[in-house]
């Protein structure tokens, strides 16, 4: 059997060194919160890794001994006794291992879990939609209200108030580089605080079972100080400009005569869909299709003229737009920054 | 070996008396006579090979999955198929394979172990078996007809409301749950009512084998569990068929109601396949170390607090659903308290191996891999108990680790160790111990290989049940190594076929007790006859075949020309009456049959509940009616 | 002798069972792009025309017909183009009902799929070429499912949102009032 | 081959009518499974009123009282029915067997027919809303136990009746008692969740 736990034991170190990867980890924390879970993660793992090792070594040692003599069927009660004593011995110390790891946990979640009820916090309106993701930035003044989908910006070092929805059925709302996961149900609304601290861009992704689409909804969040947020803010609440160019003027044109403008809203223009994400600056977000491609116009071309194949089952139409239709289209979208 | 003295040689009778019982006990002949068997061995060994087979189909699809998640971006699935089959895959694991399973362990061992010859209701338990076979059929049906379930072995609505699982897909998932369920609960009746009134004389409840033990809190909790979930699929049902507002967000129904109702049933529906095993391995720890169990008090009363508690921590499935902190405290020290049960029996079967004449046998080699397993999966559970750990890796591939290192580590691998210790009891041969620790060594490797790796993939990030994933995540190289190791538990697994096949009908005869066992299963002859023991045994001690041959006395008087047992009482199993079983029925394959339909049929309109539960209604009325001779003379 | 007819009967029984529900669950995730077919003048009221006797007249099924998935996204496309506006769920509101017996435009599907697409007096907006054909004919299967005219194992039972009106009639299928 | 001790049951009646018989147990069981599923529901039914603040949903008024009310007498009496008959049958006594099986079947029947009238008196279906599905789910279930246990009794009256009997009969007929004991009394807490539990809730 040892040869066996030696074999094991490598090949967890192996494992366990090749997880450097920072996408989206729940043991690279990026936030005060992520923080906290990620040093009880390594408590939990290091005192039960040891408690593994007695056992397991106990459990070798009553493979390899020789018995010293036949014992008969039935022991006489006195050699119980020392056994009885270490049997005993072991399940208190159970017990108590148990307790401390219950107050750590129940600390620990209470200290992650509400960040500070300090009344001007940032609000984001979480709305889960099959397969994509809809973000509401809440304000007092309604104008100031700005919806975007799949990817949302965040200032550092300031917590923030998520509140869960959903449109259908239920998603789950989890960036595992900021906090934990938050499911996201229809006909109720959960709430959750974030705050990061290293800016970065940070990957999350649903984790409730929601259907055909379930592994390709992803979205992102980036995290950057306070002055690049408020200048970020402001350039997505301006709506989307006349173009000057004819190419794109056409591409408007193509975009407005087809069925886009019954699910999308460009802000600036008269298509008000509220079936599918806002459009008006899609060309500033770093993904497509709820985090499945890189935005580039290539890519854009290929999940306009045949989403099925991209993502199957997505509810984006498949539409034959006409080959002169379809470039300007493509550099109007990617025109709206 | 040295083979005792069969301790329990027939009284020198004349041979009439030994014919006149074979006779009473004999299977009618042909079809018919094989659709109306109600003896417990032949039930016994229907569910285990029905369940096998489920087991090699839930095999495929994993197989079928883990092919699918070996590279980033793959093809071989599309979502669709991908999510019908990992639906699938859990479905039959956990309700078609595992709890029918160790309920078919029950039926064949339990009548033995209490030294009887029949369960307590033999037609109950025919109609039982032809139910879940109905069960199976019936999913098996619509995976067949592109009708599979695809929305997760717990069918969280709205997704499987009527509204976003289009078609019959959900509905099939439910109704099976409705076939399995009225099943178990079949069983689990007489498997309590067997352990209570048919114990072997002075049998008392501190001589009851453990595994009897654990059979009997496992029973009790499918009789609290099972109705649970016939709450949360009949919600489904109804709101999918009739337009029911159970589980309906917009008409006050609530999503939520569904998952606590359903987990209520679910957490204890894992204990129930667990819980089994814990005998399994008691039985084979105690026959092995050739001594008496350390701390039978302790680990009678752990299995209890486990029956227990395992109703009491249902809400550490839903602690992402954004439930109020106190309760989520509540029920972080609850999942922790189950961890105490289950260490007290750790230790005690390591106290007795420390001190016992250890047989390394193949069936130990499992109790071994299984205590190496399991504690792994159950420290993880520990930390899936924390709330904020829990917030981090719930439905990720942590998860999915966690609950296969305690579902295989916790019930394969004690199965495979009882079937390697039962298997002389029911072939009567003996198995290949070389063939057996390849075997071993495959599933044990190749079971490390699979799920370790997806303890690391979890904290990475990586979700549950995803079709396919982007290459830039990293998941590639473990997912690849997770998918080599699941070929080699295939192998294994033909590994063990093979073992037995060839062991069948190997010349290696298995003598009544090779591994020199106490229980009194091992008094029969292997295998037993269709009345088990021609004199029923009576109990001295805790360890029957271990006391000297003059302290064992038999029980004589029973009538041979009918199918008589002897019912005892509770607590001290002192024999009160003499109680006739019914011999071999076709009623309750025909009652089964009406059954199936009647449910089947509601799936597409409604109306079979009616016509269904009338046709059901009249087979019973056959099955119950008053047959010649209606006087029992004494 | 026995057992064997018994086997065949057993097998002949799977065999058909196997096939009946095969096509009703098929999830067609690739439909073909845009091919805007107009289907005659499906409308016509009476057989009076100018000119000669008309030519054979041209039935078209719906490819679509009795797929559950289909009708599922014919609903969601129900409520997506705002269909519900005018004909509620159903029931009919600006909108003439579509839970009903006599069809003023006919109840075939090559008829409701003209009614669609060349939109009708009165209101009906002419959706031709603003939604894929393959859409279009999502959303006849739908409402024709809500006359009770699609299979009922491959209608969905009911919506996950309130019933507006409750004394609506709102799925024949299931239909009792309220 | 040492002479081996033996205990002998030759002596012990092939039958017992009594809780000792494992049939008794069986219904047990049953009592067990049936009692769990219809508490979780009931639960399950308060959990549901708690998330909602306006109970019964409007256009619905409260279940009328009087029936129910009145449809809880022949309830208790058809109980002294099946206590009658099951002594009955612990004693052979045919007479108090058919007597007592009739007199269940008769009030059974009863509290179903005056159940089946007020039915009709709920203005909303098992369509209408939660409060609909619930209450007719508590309705169809209870009634559809209660059907089936009248039919098993009356299957065994005709077996009494025209002789068709012996000791299995005479059993069945004693543990028979123990699901009509309990039906009986899992009426009174489905009974108050569903007539009273919205009046106590609105005041």
């Amino acid at each position: 059997m040892t040869r066996l736990h030696l074999v094991w034991t490598i090949l967890c170190l192996a494992i366990l060194s090749s997880c450097a990867g920072h996408q989206q980890s729940a043991i690279d924390p990026a936030g005060p919160q992520s923080g906290k879970i990620a040093a009880l993660w390594w408590g939990f793992f290091w005192l039960l890794a040891v408690i593994f090792a007695i056992v397991m070594a106990v459990m070798l040692i009553t493979l390899m001994r020789r018995p010293p003599s036949a014992i008969e069927n039935r022991p006489p009660e006195q050699a119980e006794s020392g056994l009885k004593r270490t049997v005993t011995a072991a399940t208190v110390i159970t017990v108590l291992l148990l307790f401390v790891l219950l107050i750590v946990s129940v600390k620990t979640g209470k200290a992650t879990a509400d960040l500070g009820k300090q009344s001007s916090l940032l609000t984001i309106e979480v709305t889960g939609n099959q397969w994509w993701w809809q973000f509401r930035y809440m304000n007092s003044d309604a104008s100031r209200i700005l919806t975007t989908a799949n990817e949302i910006h965040i200032p550092v070092g300031q917590p923030v108030l998520i509140q869960g929805r959903s449109n259908d059925v239920i998603h789950s709302f989890w960036v595992p580089n900021l906090q934990g996961k938050r499911d996201l149900i229809p006909s109720r609304v959960t709430t959750e605080y974030l705050q990061v601290d290293n800016p970065g861009v940070y990957r999350g992704q649903c984790s409730e079972f929601c259907g055909l689409q379930h592994a390709h909804m992803a979205f992102y969040v980036i995290a950057e100080p306070k002055d690049k947020f408020n200048a970020w803010m402001q350039a997505q609440l301006q709506p989307a400009p006349a173009p000057t160019d004819p190419v794109l003027e056409h591409g408007r044109r193509v975009f407005l005569n087809y069925q886009c403008i019954y699910c999308h809203q460009i802000r600036g223009t008269t298509a008000a869909g509220q079936n599918g994400p806002d459009l008006t600056h899609f060309a500033s977000r770093r993904s497509l299709a709820a985090g499945v491609l890189p935005n580039t116009i290539g890519n854009l071309g290929g999940w306009i003229v045949n989403p099925q194949r991209i993502k199957p089952g997505t509810h984006m139409a498949t539409i034959a737009v006409a080959p002169n239709d379809l470039q300007p289209l493509l550099q109007y979208l990617e025109s709206l920054k | 070996m040295s083979a005792t003295p069969d301790a329990f040689a027939s009284v020198p009778s004349e041979h009439t008396e030994l014919s006149l019982l074979e006779n009473a006990w004999r299977h009618r002949p042909g079809i018919l006579g094989w659709l109306s068997v109600t003896t417990h061995q032949a039930i016994g060994m229907r569910y285990i090979v029905t369940a096998f087979i489920m087991l090699l189909l839930g095999g495929a699809e994993a197989l079928l999955m883990r092919t699918q998640l070996a590279r980033p971006n793959n093809t071989f699935l599309g979502p669709d198929r991908y999510n019908e089959i990992f639906t699938t895959h859990g479905t039959t694991m956990m309700f078609l394979f595992a709890v029918p399973v160790m309920e078919g362990m029950a039926i064949y061992l339990i009548p033995l172990m209490l030294g009887t010859r029949n369960v307590a209701f033999p037609r109950l338990n025919a109609f039982g078996y032809w139910l879940y076979l109905g069960g199976c059929l019936f999913l098996y049906w619509g995976v067949f007809t592109n009708t599979a379930p695809d929305v997760g072995w717990f069918a969280y609505p709205p997704l499987s409301g009527p509204q976003f699982t289009p078609g019959k897909r959900a509905d099939f998932w439910a109704q099976m749950i409705t076939f399995t369920e009225v099943s178990g609960l079949c069983v689990a009746a007489e498997i309590i009512v067997t352990i209570f009134k048919m114990r072997a004389p002075r049998m008392s409840l501190n001589r009851m084998p453990l595994y009897v033990w654990s059979m009997l809190v496992q029973s009790f909790m499918v009789i609290f569990a099972m109705p649970a979930v016939v709450i949360a699929s009949s919600y489904l049902l109804s709101d999918r068929t009739i337009s029911t507002h159970f589980v309906n967000p917009a008409e006050g129904g609530d999503p939520l109601a569904y998952q606590h109702i359903f987990w209520f049933f679910g957490h204890p529906e894992v204990y129930i396949i667990f819980i089994p095993a814990l005998g399994f391995v008691s039985s084979i720890v105690v026959a092995n170390a050739r001594r008496a169990i350390f701390g039978y008090p302790a680990m009678v009363l752990s299995l209890i607090a486990n029956g227990f508690i395992a109703f009491g921590l249902w809400v550490h499935h839903m602690f992402a659903t954004g439930l109020p902190q106190i309760g989520e405290a509540y029920f972080t020290a609850s999942s922790m308290m189950i961890a105490i049960t289950s260490g007290i029996q750790i230790f005690c079967w390591l106290a007795t191996l420390w001190t016992g004449r250890v047989r390394r046998n193949t069936a130990l080699h499992f109790a071994y891999g299984f205590i190496a397993i399991f504690v792994l999966g159950g420290l993880t559970g520990v930390m899936l108990a924390s709330v904020p750990l829990d917030l981090q890796v719930h439905d990720t591939y942590f998860v999915i680790a966690h609950f296969h290192y305690v579902l295989i580590g916790g019930a394969l691998f004690p199965l495979f160790g009882a079937f390697y210790h039962w298997f002389p009891k029911m072939t009567g041969r003996l198995m290949s111990e070389k063939l057996g620790k390849i075997n071993f060594w495959f599933l044990f490797i190749g079971f490390n290989l699979t799920f370790f790796p997806m303890h690391i993939l979890g904290l990475k990030g990586m979700p549950r049940r995803v079709y396919t994933y982007p290459v830039e995540m990293g998941w590639g190289p473990m997912s690849f190594l997770a998918t080599v190791g699941a070929w080699i538990i295939a192998i294994g697994g033909i590994i063990f076929i093979v073992n037995v096949l060839s062991s069948r009908r190997s010349a290696h005869f298995a003598a009544a007790n090779p591994w020199d066992a106490p229980s009194l299963e091992w008094a029969a002859d292997s295998p037993p006859a269709n009345y088990n023991f021609e004199h029923l045994p009576t109990v001295a001690s805790r360890h029957p075949l271990w006391d000297p041959p003059e302290e064992r006395a038999v029980v004589t008087g029973l009538r041979n020309d009918r199918r008589e047992v002897l019912v005892t009482t509770l607590m001290d199993a002192e024999p009160h009456h003499r109680y006739v079983l019914p011999g071999s029925s076709i009623w309750p394959f025909i009652a089964a049959v009406c059954v199936s339909i009647g449910f089947a049929g509601s799936v597409f309109n409604p109306w079979y509940v009616i016509w269904g539960s009338i046709i059901s209604g009249l087979a019973l009325i056959g099955w119950f009616w008053p047959r010649r001779p209606f006087h029992m003379e004494p | 002798m026995y057992s064997r007819c018994l086997k065949i009967a057993f097998l002949t029984t799977a065999g058909c069972l196997l096939l009946t529900s095969c096509q009703r669950e098929q999830r067609n995730l690739q439909p073909a792009p845009t091919r805007l077919a107009i289907y005659g003048d499906a409308a016509r009221q009476s057989t009076l025309r100018p000119g000669g006797p008309v030519g054979r007249e041209v039935v078209v099924n719906n490819p679509y017909n009795a797929t559950a998935y289909d009708i599922s996204e014919g609903k969601r496309l129900f409520d997506w183009f705002n269909c519900s506006g005018c004909h509620a769920d159903g029931g009919g509101g600006i909108g003439p009902p579509l839970i009903k017996d006599h069809w003023i435009y006919g109840g075939e599907p090559a008829n409701l799929f003209d009614t669609i697409v060349k939109g009708r007096p009165n209101g009906m907006p002419s959706w031709g070429g603003r939604i894929p054909e393959y859409q279009v004919w999502q959303i006849v299967a739908y409402v024709r499912s809500m006359n009770g005219l699609q299979p009922t194992s491959a209608t969905s039972a009911r919506p996950d949102t309130l019933e507006s009106n409750p004394h609506n009639l709102q799925n024949r299928t299931s239909g009792v009032t309220k | 081959m040492s002479e081996l001790k033996t205990l002998d049951v030759s002596h012990l009646p092939p039958f017992d009518i009594s809780s000792q018989a494992p049939v008794w147990w069986g219904q047990l069981c049953i009592v067990f499974i049936e009692g769990t599923m219809f508490l979780l529901l009931i639960a399950l039914y308060f959990y549901t009123r708690l998330q909602v603040d306006v109970w019964p949903p409007p256009g619905e008024q409260f279940p009328h009282l009087l029936l129910p009310s009145l449809a809880l007498i022949p309830l208790f009496v058809s109980a002294g029915g099946s206590y009658l008959a099951s002594e009955g049958a612990k004693k052979n006594n045919r007479g108090r067997m058919i007597a007592g099986m009739l007199l269940n079947l008769i009030t059974g029947g009863l509290f179903f027919a005056m159940q089946i009238i007020q039915w009709h008196s709920l203005n909303f279906n098992w369509k209408a809303d939660i409060n609909g599905s619930y209450v007719w789910a508590f309705l169809s279930l209870y009634h559809f136990d209660l059907v089936g246990d009248l039919v098993f009794t009356f299957v065994l009256l005709v077996a009494v009746i025209i002789g068709r009997y012996g000791e299995k009969q005479r059993v069945g007929i004693h543990v028979d008692s123990v699901v009509w004991y309990f039906l009986v009394l899992i009426w009174i807490p489905i009974y108050l969740a569903i007539y009273w539990g919205p009046r106590i809730m609105e005041s």
